[in-house]
Parts: structure tokens; C-alpha cells; sequence
């Protein structure tokens, strides 16, 4: 009987996505990925979504007519749950597969389209997301990659800056300009390029962690065909608006599962070896009220996927919000973590098993959570002027 | 830790709580708007007794107590709404004491006790008063009498005094006694001098009634502080909105738009740690209450203490609201534990939860 | 000899200034003012004027040529040190008397203007300023309070606010609007208005910490004689600039000892009692660090005084660094005063006599430094504009 | 506290501070610009050998070293000026540790100790390694020889080692013995693990070396930091104005004007609470050392934390200069001694000061 046979009965399915996860996480996993290759990444990362796959979880969420198990808000938080308590792997590179492009295609792709892509990411297509530009980050819509029709295809001349894992992507979905006199809103279109294409280039962007999650595209000539447009010629920031929109804290939500889960197994390791910061006043009240706070955002992550499910959910602002607090909180953690490290916490190490045992590592990381995806300034932006309705003036 | 009176009643269910809330927030935006607390604070209006009459009548002093003593049986979540719509308009009156004295009666009285005082709470025939920090000080207890001073959160005329003595607490009728009013910097609320000299008590709660009062108070204040830091915030946003300086509506510059964008940020956050510390309000320790108490009440005197700068020169006057908002802040944070002591009790309380093989973090069931 | 007599030898002349403050300062007085009807206010504030003026440290700094005895800013130095270690009261009401005016008059006001008034000050005249407006705060050059010539005359109408003082004071210096068509810098004409016109009416302004130290003015055909106008008609805002750069520190010095000898004093007794903060890491961590702050703008506030003796010393943004820091630094040890008070702390009480006796007071009168004399926001902009170059768009 | 050998020179003028600045400042942002650094991170350049015989030859290694022993007897004041402009250049090298190991001997060491090992300081010749906390552990001590492990501050190739043994401190020549160099977040400094076996140390020093080595330490790691901030943060400024967003500077939005004036002014403050310390270096039983080092070092990481975040996407990459000042910075807060346990000494230090009828606060003479 496989998991999803049990999804009318919450606390059977629970407990079938557990024992799943005790018999195919293999223990040691993180020290491993600590040091791995490129290559062993990229195996363990597909060999990660074969056997999310195999169970029925690569895709649960997705309508059954694509191939998903139509699973409701509950499951989900149920599996996000489970996988952060076990401290199983993230399916990082399939992030843009995952929740990207359907949240895309659904609403904008032709049904071509879908059954034609959203088929590939079941079987472990990588895709990756080509929307900022080197002068165009904050200002997504002064982008000016050039789309130029030529036959049944385009041809693209652009660079992209910040594809997370582009360097290993299948796909990419890609904003470019079509109308470059039009008001800059109104002369975009959006792409599915194959990043097979002759003239696609991918440099990875070297982090101050050392690590390398980003990529920049050098896009010389590249021919794309025109069937793969989605959306009509010049309507792409409103397809792109989807995009953007259909994340609204799915990743957010396992990372504040996974923190919880991290954060407790630090404080037990504390508790059980007797940390002298226990004994620190001040130390220890900055701890519980770091709880608190992870109490509330998880909170908050909740009603923001109970939102989801709502009419005009787009309409609110409470993305992000919980991401200015969200990434500010672990940022301070991080902060914490390393101060408390001491020069121990300095000498360079990448991801630890234990929690928290290369703080350093996490505080350099948590700047692609107040950074990336939309940085935090233009978070309070949103805030302001959608949520509160402070004038642009 | 043990079942309690509150919890029995069964958790009503959010709609039934979003409904009373908009109940009361609609009956006190009418009664206990900016005027009206204005002219209250200036002595020409008794808000504080029309609002008491009023909430009695509208049932929302038995908020907390089960129906069997004449309450709605509401529970934590239902009394974190209550005073978070009262801070939220700033509104006068002994609702911390009393509804918090009634949670500690509910909670660890007996039937007799409960039968003899909580429908009185529920009616609103008497308000009580308790010490503004429960932790702190106890009267002298001579086996018949208690005698001492306290200074309490609890109107002047106040009908019953619930106070520690050694091992216990005792319910003393004030009818007669010393009771001095401190004038506060809140002009909201009201802390009383107690004196007392071989009072006898109406009635003897076990200790269990501290631990009660000390987590419903704790609540009710992180609850208030919350409403009110979201009201000013509100009504501060609305002013920049209209105040206008080189040519545009303040609002629209950009560093103060960023302000405000994290002072919302901040009250979302704070309103889910009072959300999640009135669901767990029995349970793990008292942990989330206490520290939702000293998150959010710090948390609301940053807001309160900003909005006054928002506001610019107007913003210090005692004319314009943002000093009534900051003074209900600046009173609630010294409240019931000072903030430090609250969050090593909630580093106690989770050493011992995390020692004995438990998680205080589980959210699902 | 007199105390002025010994400016040649500093340590003597601090020994003299000590010795005069331990005869002059009536023990007491703090509390007594803390109760004082204005009346007793105001016979208080002159019975100090005249005590300074008899004993020649009125106006020490200004030019012999003008009654001062054209004292360095070294003696000034040691003045305001020794004031501030006998807790001396501070001369509140003659602050614009004291600095505002002469820094006008100093380098706009005609000899006539300068003879008159400046020889009022040292007998006890007192100024106030008539600057902004209720829908000119930190917008200032928008002010709209109208002046019309009429014969030799000018003729005003207008409202004034926040004018420090202006219920008691004899003079005032008043920005008025000559030229309503002119861009709104171009059309500010300055002028002395004799506080005892017809047409002047002034109301307190209550302060959320109870006290009224401010007026509202209101100026219905306020005739002001034409010879009272200070610089050039519609040349008034640069006037105003001298104006508004007299300050420079001057005041924030003295406030800055005093704090420091009430943090000192406070910190003895706290140290004597065995007081419970102490023994608390972070309470007495955010202690130490106050002290760190306190020495660090004592010396910034120095470091501005010294620049203000060279020439350039008004385009250095300096003046708002000071601001900006010391008032937020008082508004945080405040807020620590009131919060370690708890409860009792929240019991209504005004100026007391033991240091931080009464946190809550000074908390909410801390606003007035973080708001009044240009708001801190304003500060920001000062510093990032003319400071670090950064453009105004 | 005793005179001590780096008071005795007399206290430089501002005007001679002031050309040392600039000459030093010259020479620093000629050798070691943004490319240079990230050259030397790189492994292209090596900057930090370019940079020491350099500074050798300038005479940088002696600012602290009183006249006779070779050295420009500048004081704390001429030391702090020094180490900003490393900071401020994040320049690469052993400078902290061996600057403040050569303060030590100044301080601690007898006139035969001295004039052995400060000349050879001064010269350049060899560089020092010390505790990177110095008051976390000690060698053990046979009377004849130490052994034991510890972590230092210092260049893989350093010459000698300053180390805490039981009541004293010795300095051990490091001609081959066993250096591990552990690589560091930082790419500027090194930390290596220094393991003797029965090793006999040079000279012996009281323990004053000590207080005398935590105090140079402080005050170096204190005013490093408060360069490295006030170099990003003009780096970080003048890329503001040149990226443009929105159709204009991003330098021109009000929120960021608003978050560089804070900077600045944090800025300002850390300046002069290093001046303060320098000042008082040998004065006040350390306590405004030890306050500027946990407060700049602090204030630092502020700073160059947000820097990273005001350049944007940008910020975090390896290429551009945020993150360097970053881990500079955050090494730094954790150097010497944690910024709590300092504040603690801090407050023990002003309550010794207090209780013996002596003001710590007073500036003018």
C-alpha cells in the first residue's frame, strides 16, 4: 500500500511519509553534500527527486490530469513537516520545476505546453528561471534581453544574472524584451528556452560562502521556437506576475520547519553538554526569544497557505511579510549562532551535521534569503504601498 | 499539568471568535473612539464606567468563564480578542484585573468558590483588583487575617482583592478598606495602593491560583499591547497620509514608508506569538504565554515610542493620540514579571519540558 | 576679584567658577521647580539670569564690544562642565536670548539693532523664535504667515508653533512671508516682533509629559516697524540659515555633561544600594555600553565645538551627527531607566530630585530632542545629502 | 596602575598623529586597493609579504615601540591610528598580534627582555603569535619548559609565540615547531594552532604581559574594526550612486539615504570611542578598551552586514568587496575575549574605580 493510499486518514499518512523518509534518507548525507563535487550534487539531487518520485511525492500537490495526487494544503504541510524533521534533503534544484513552471502553465500555458513540460519534471527535468538582469535586478521590468522574431522562431541576445542552479538546468523560463519602444511593462514576452540551444552560455557566480547556487547566462543568438511563447507576444510581465506569485511561501514554509527542527536539536546538544551561554543572562533570553519568533513565523507561514487557497489571496501582502521577518529572524540567528561560536566559529567550515556547526557558513547564506528573491527593500516597498496604501509619489 | 476550567468548555471555533470579534470591536470603536478617551482623560466624561456597564451587559466579563457560572466559556483564545480589541482603543477601565482574577478563580478554586464569585465577575457586579506584579510581594498571614499593603492593577473601587499569602491565596472583600489610587503616567488605567489589617478572606485558593492569574495576566497584557501597538500604527499611517511637507502627503517618502512597512511586520509577528500563546495558554509550562508577554510588550513600546516620531511635533502633545498609546505600552511592559525575569521562567520552563524528552515547539496535533 | 579675572589661569578659573556655583545654587531647587507655578518658574529662570550676569557669565562668549568678555571656547568649556557637575539650573528660557539672537544679529543685524537688542539680553530680556508653522514643520521655507508693507511699517498675519518659551518672552524673531509669488526661498523676509504688539496672542502647547514649554502664536495686524526688519526684505531665509547654525553644539554640550554626571550620580547610588539591575548580565551589559556611548558623544560634542572655531565649519554635517546620535542615545537610556523602575516607575511623577527619579518624565520628554529643533528624520537627510553626497532626486 | 614604558615618550601632538595617518593611509590604498586584496585572496599576490617588509621599512611595526628600543614611541593613539588603516585596506597580515605582543614586552618585560626582543619587533624581523583569546587557556609550565596546545592569532611562518603560562607569561622562539594554520572565514588574518612539546621559552615575563597584551589587543581589534567599517561603507556609498534602479541612482532613495546617515553616525560614534580608549589606554583599569572593543567590534558588524545588503545581489558574491570586511569584521568581534565577558570586566572595572571615590568619566585634566 503506497503513501498516498493513505491520504484519508492524516495521522496513517503521517506516519507513512516517516517511515518512508527513516528507510530512504541515508544517514550522513549532509557531511557528504558538505564536500561534494558538482557531479555528486547533481546525482544526489536526482537521485533524491527518482525517489520522491517513487513514493508519489515528487509532484503530490499538482492536479491529478498532470500527473500529481491533488493533495490538499494539510498533506503537504504534513510532508514538509516530516522531511524537515528528518532532516532530509531539499530538492533545491527542482525548485523552478517544481513550483515555477506549473504555477506558469497552469493558468497561462497552452496545453501543449503542459502536457508536453509538465510531463519532463516528474521524470526529473531541471528547469531553471532566467528573470533578472545585471542591470535589471530590483527593476525587474526594465529588463532588456532582445526577442527578436525571425520565422517560426526568436532570437535571443541578453545575459541573466542570480538562475539558481543554472548550470545544470534542462529548461529554462525566460523573460525577454519583444517591443523595446513600448512603456517597459508592455514590451515583454516570456520564453521556455531549451538550455541546449547553441549560443546559451552559463558562468557560475562564485558566493562569499563558496558556494556557487547561482548562475549568469551569456545568450548570444540564441534561436528559440515560437510555440514555445507562453502567453500572447508583449503580455509577458503579466504571465511573469504569475510566476512570481506561486511560490508565496511553499519554500519558506519547510525552511521554517526545517529551522524549528534545527534549532531544537542545537538546544538539546546545549542543554545535555551544559553551554555556558545557558548560564549567560543575556544569552539565554536572546535564545527563547529567537523561539518565540519561530513560533510566530511559522504561525504566520500557516495562515499565508491557508490564504493561498482563498479568492484575491494575490491581492495580499502577507508574502511578503513573511519574508522581511522571516529572513531577518534567521539572519539574527545566524548572527547569534556565530557570536556564540567564538574563533572556533571563524575557521572555515561548510555545512556541518550538527546544527549550527558551521554558523558562519549560515550567516554568509542567509543573505540569499534577504537578498534574493526579491530583496528585502522592495519587500517594504510592497508592504507600504500595497498593504498600507502609502502613496508613490 | 492539569486540566483546567477553562479548557473544559471546548475551543470555539474561529468563526465564532471572528464574529465577537467584530462585535467588539464595533461596539468600542463607537463608545471609545479617539474623542471619546480624549475627553475621558481630560475628566469630562466617565468612559470607564459607561464601557464596565456596557461590557457587562454585552457578556464580554464572562468571556473567559464557563457557562455553568454564567460566562461564554471563550477560553484563552476568546480573552485574547477581548483585550486585544480594549487595547486597540485604548479603553479605560479594570478589565486586566478582573478578567484575569476570574481566570485564576475558574482555574484553581472549587466548586463552592467558583459558584460564589465567578457568576459575580460574569455580571459585572464587582471588579477585582490583583497585584500588578503577582510574583513580587505577599500579605502577612495569620491563619485568620492577612494584613500588608500591595500595590495593585484594579479600579479604586474595587470589590474583592485577589492576593498571595505564604503558601495560597486569599479573596478579601474591599468594601471599607484603605485603598489609595496612584495617580500613573497611563491615564487609562488604574493602580491602587491596598492596605490592609487583619482582613479576613472570603475565601482560600491554592497556589495554583498564582500560577493562573500570572499566565492570564501575562496574556491579557501581551494581548493589549498588541491591539493598541496595531491601533496607533493605524491611526499614525492614516495622519502621514494627510499631513503633508514639501509638496506630498508625508506617507509618501520612502524611508518612512520602510518604517512603517516594519512596524507592520513587526505587529504581524507580534499577533501571532499572542495567537499561538493563547492556544497553548495551558499547556508547555506557561513558555509562550510568558514569553509572548515579553516579546510583544516590548515589541509594542518600540512601535508606540515610533509612532510618536512618525507623527513629528504633534506627535508629544497630549491633544493627538500617540502618548495615550505609548504610556498603555510603557505601563503593560512592567506589568505582571519584569520582561528579563519572564523569559529565563521560559527558559526554565523549556529546559524542563526539553529534559523530560518533550518538544515545546509541536504546532500540529 | 572677579571670576572673569582669573581667564588667564583655567585651572583657577574653574576653581572660581566651582567656588561661585557652591555659594550661588540653592540646594533644593529641583524639586522645587518640579512643582513651581510658571509664575515661580519665570521669577527663577531671571533670578539665575541675573545671578550669571552679576557675576559676569551671562554672555561670557560674546565680543567685549557687546557686553561679553570674549571668553574662548575653553573657558566656555569649563563653564558648562562646572555647571553641569553642581547641577546648576540651566538657563532654558534665554536659550534663543543667549545664542539664537546674537548668532543672527552678530553678522545680519545693523549696529542700531545690534546696540539695542543685544544690550537687552544681558538685563534679561527674553526671546523666543517665531519660525515654524502648523503646516510648516520640517518643510520650513513653506511658511505662510504673511507680512505687508504699510507705510513704515510692516503688517502680520499668520500662526506660528512650537516657539519655546514665547508665553513669557518680551522679543521675537520672526520668519514672515513678503513675496507669495516668489519661490518659496525667495520670499522670507526676517524681522524683531515686540512680543507686547496688539495682535499677539500666545497659547501653551501641552506636552505629553505634562509640561507646556512651548507656545502657539497667533499674529492678527501685528504692526512691526520697518527698521525691525533684520537683512534684506526677501532675503530673510538666509538670514535664517545664520540663524539656525547658532546652535552648533552649544546646548547639546551642556546637556550632554549634565547627563553625565546624572548617569554617574545615578549609577553611585545604584552601586550603594546593591541595586538588582546590577547583578543582571544583560541589564548591566546595556549599562557599561551607555557609558561607552556617553564618553564617545562627549567627545564628538567636542570635536564640534573645536570645528566651529574653523573656517568651512558650516558646511560640516557634524552638527546633525551630534543630533542624531545623542538624542537617540538619551531617548535608549531612558527607556532603560524606565524600564528597570517597573511599575513604580509608571507612577505619575515630574522632575525629581535623585537622578532618573522620575524615567518616565525624562522618557517622554526625550521626544523634544529627537523632534523638535528639525526633526532626527531631517537629520538623515542633512547627513546623506550634504554629508555623503548622496543625490536628492 | 604603574607608568608603563608606552607612556613614557610623551604623548605625541594631533598634528604629528594626523601625518602619520596620511602617510600610512598613502601607502595602504596605493598597496593594498580592492584589487590587490582580492588578488591576494585569490592566491595571485603575495600582498601580505609585499605589505610587511613594507611597513617595516616605514617604520609601522614600531609605532608603539618606545624610542630607544628602536621604535617611534607613538603610544595607544599612534597604534589605533595604524590599525584602522589595516582595517580600513583590510590589509592582510600578522599585524595585531605582532604590534600588541611587542606592547606587551614594552609594558611587562625588564629592560634586558626589551632590549632583546623590541628592536627585532621594530625591525620587522620576526612576527608574533599570541592567543587569539589570551585569557582562555595556558600552556603547562614544568619550570623549565612549556607544552600544550594553543590557538593564535599570527602568520604561519611567526617567529615567536607570547603565551600564558600558570602566573606568567613566556615567549617561546617558533623556529621549527608545530604550526598548523587553520583557514579562516577571514582570508586576511591567519589563526594557527601552535603544539610544543618541552619547549623553553626565551624570556619570562609577569603577568602583567598579560592585562598589558589583552589591552593592545582590544584597542587594535577595536579600531581595525571601526576602519573596516568606515572604508565598506564609503565603498558601499559611492556604488550606490553609480548603480542605477527605477531610472535612477539607488543612492537617491530616501530609505537608503536614511539607513548610510545611520551608518555614518554609528560611524562617528565608533571613531570616537576608539580615540576615547586610546586616550584612556593605560588609565581607568582598562575599562574604556575593553567597552570600545565590544562596542565597535559590535557596531562593525553591523555595519558591514548591511553594507553586503545595500549593494544588493551583488553583495554576497566573492567578487565584490562587501564580504571581506564582513569576515573581517565578524573575526574580530570574536578576538581577544567575548564581547559579554568584556562588558562584565568592564562593569567590575568601573565598580573598583566607583567604590574608591574616583570618577571614571572625567576628559579634561
Amino acid at each position: 500500500m503506497s503513501i498516498l493510499d493513505k491520504q484519508n486518514d492524516l495521522p496513517a499518512f503521517r506516519q507513512a511519509v516517516r517511515g518512508w523518509l527513516g528507510d530512504v534518507v541515508p544517514s550522513g548525507w549532509k557531511a557528504r553534500m558538505a564536500s561534494a563535487s558538482n557531479d555528486e550534487f547533481i546525482a544526489f539531487q536526482r537521485w533524491w527527486m527518482a525517489e520522491r518520485s517513487k513514493a508519489g511525492l515528487a509532484i503530490p500537490h499538482w492536479p491529478k490530469d498532470y500527473g500529481g495526487a491533488g493533495l490538499s494544503l494539510r498533506h503537504l504541510i504534513v510532508i514538509a513537516d516530516e522531511i524537515a524533521r528528518a532532516d532530509a534533503p531539499q530538492a533545491r534544484m527542482f525548485t523552478i520545476s517544481l513550483i515555477h513552471l506549473p504555477g506558469t502553465l497552469f493558468p497561462h500555458g497552452t496545453e501543449a505546453q503542459k502536457r508536453r513540460h509538465l510531463a519532463g519534471v516528474a521524470k526529473g527535468d531541471v528547469w531553471c528561471q532566467g528573470f533578472s538582469e545585471p542591470n535589471s535586478g530590483s527593476d525587474l521590468a526594465s529588463l532588456r534581453c532582445r526577442a527578436v522574431r525571425d520565422g517560426d522562431h526568436y532570437v535571443i541576445n541578453g545575459q541573466k544574472i542570480w538562475s539558481s542552479y543554472s548550470m545544470y538546468a534542462d529548461w529554462c523560463i525566460l523573460l525577454t524584451r519583444t517591443d523595446p519602444d513600448a512603456p517597459k511593462h508592455r514590451g515583454i514576452s516570456y520564453f521556455i528556452m531549451d538550455m541546449r540551444s547553441p549560443g546559451v552560455e552559463v558562468r557560475p557566480i562564485r558566493q562569499a560562502n563558496g558556494r556557487s547556487e547561482f548562475g549568469e547566462l551569456f545568450l548570444t543568438d540564441v534561436r528559440i521556437p515560437a510555440e514555445n511563447m507562453i502567453g500572447r507576444e508583449n503580455d509577458g510581465w503579466r504571465v511573469a506576475q504569475a510566476t512570481l506569485a506561486s511560490e508565496r511561501g511553499v519554500i519558506a514554509f519547510e525552511g521554517a520547519e526545517r529551522q524549528r527542527y534545527e534549532i531544537e536539536a542545537f538546544y538539546r546538544r546545549a542543554l545535555a553538554s551544559g553551554a555556558p551561554w545557558l548560564r549567560d543572562d543575556q544569552l539565554r533570553r536572546e535564545f527563547v526569544g529567537f523561539l518565540a519568533e519561530i513560533q510566530a513565523g511559522r504561525h504566520l507561514l500557516r495562515r499565508l497557505l491557508e490564504e493561498n487557497e482563498r479568492p484575491g489571496a494575490s491581492a495580499s501582502v502577507l508574502p511578503s511579510i513573511v519574508k522581511l521577518s522571516g529572513t531577518a529572524l534567521r539572519q539574527r540567528i545566524c548572527s547569534f549562532m556565530t557570536r556564540i561560536a567564538g574563533v572556533d566559529g571563524q575557521a572555515f567550515a561548510m555545512l556541518a551535521e550538527a546544527p549550527f556547526g558551521s554558523p558562519m557558513f549560515e550567516f554568509m547564506g542567509a543573505f540569499t534569503g534577504t537578498i534574493a528573491g526579491g530583496t528585502n527593500e522592495i519587500m517594504r516597498n510592497i508592504i507600504a504601498e500595497r498593504g498600507l496604501g502609502m502613496p508613490r509619489v | 499539568m492539569a486540566t483546567t476550567a477553562s479548557e473544559t468548555a471546548g475551543p470555539p471555533d474561529q468563526a465564532t471568535l471572528d464574529a465577537l470579534r467584530d462585535g467588539v470591536a464595533g461596539v468600542l470603536a463607537e463608545q471609545s473612539g479617539s474623542t471619546a478617551v480624549h475627553a475621558f482623560i481630560d475628566g469630562k466624561r466617565p468612559l470607564d464606567r459607561d464601557l464596565w456597564s456596557q461590557a457587562a451587559s454585552l457578556g464580554w466579563l464572562g468571556f473567559g468563564i464557563p457557562d455553568e457560572y454564567g460566562g461564554l466559556g471563550l477560553g484563552a483564545r476568546g480573552l485574547a480578542i477581548l483585550h486585544a480589541e480594549l487595547g486597540r482603543q485604548a479603553a479605560p477601565g479594570p478589565y486586566i484585573a478582573t478578567l484575569s482574577a476570574a481566570q485564576a478563580v475558574a482555574d484553581a478554586g472549587n466548586d463552592s468558590i467558583r459558584q460564589a464569585w465567578l457568576p459575580r465577575f460574569a455580571s459585572g457586579e464587582i471588579s477585582a483588583a490583583v497585584p500588578a506584579t503577582p510574583g513580587s510581594a505577599a500579605l502577612a498571614w495569620s491563619g485568620q487575617a492577612v494584613s500588608g499593603t500591595l500595590r495593585c492593577l484594579g479600579a479604586p473601587d474595587a470589590g474583592v482583592l485577589l492576593a498571595p499569602v505564604a503558601d495560597a491565596w486569599v479573596l478579601v472583600e474591599l468594601a471599607g478598606a484603605d485603598v489609595t489610587a496612584t495617580p500613573m503616567w497611563d491615564p487609562t488605567r488604574t493602580v491602587i495602593d491596598i492596605r490592609l489589617q487583619q482582613a479576613k478572606p472570603a475565601a482560600l485558593l491554592d497556589d495554583g491560583a498564582g500560577a493562573a492569574l500570572t499566565r492570564a495576566m501575562a496574556l491579557a497584557v501581551a494581548a493589549d499591547s498588541a491591539g493598541a501597538a496595531r491601533s496607533i500604527t493605524e491611526r499614525t499611517i492614516a495622519y502621514m497620509k494627510t499631513r503633508e511637507q514639501f509638496g506630498q502627503p508625508i506617507a509618501g517618502f520612502q524611508a518612512l514608508k520602510h518604517r512603517a512597512a516594519d512596524l507592520a511586520t513587526k505587529l504581524a509577528v507580534a499577533d501571532e506569538m499572542v495567537a499561538h500563546a493563547a492556544e497553548r495558554a495551558a499547556a508547555d509550562a506557561d513558555i509562550w504565554v510568558m514569553l509572548a508577554k515579553a516579546e510583544v510588550t516590548e515589541a509594542a513600546v518600540f512601535v508606540t515610542t515610533d509612532c510618536v516620531q512618525l507623527h513629528g511635533g504633534v506627535g508629544f502633545t497630549w491633544d493627538f493620540d500617540p502618548h495615550i498609546f505609548l504610556k498603555r505600552a510603557r505601563l503593560n511592559e512592567v506589568l505582571v514579571m519584569a520582561n528579563p525575569v519572564l523569559r529565563d521562567q521560559a527558559a526554565a520552563g523549556l529546559a524542563a519540558v526539553t529534559q523530560a524528552g518533550r518538544s515545546a515547539l509541536e504546532l500540529e496535533p
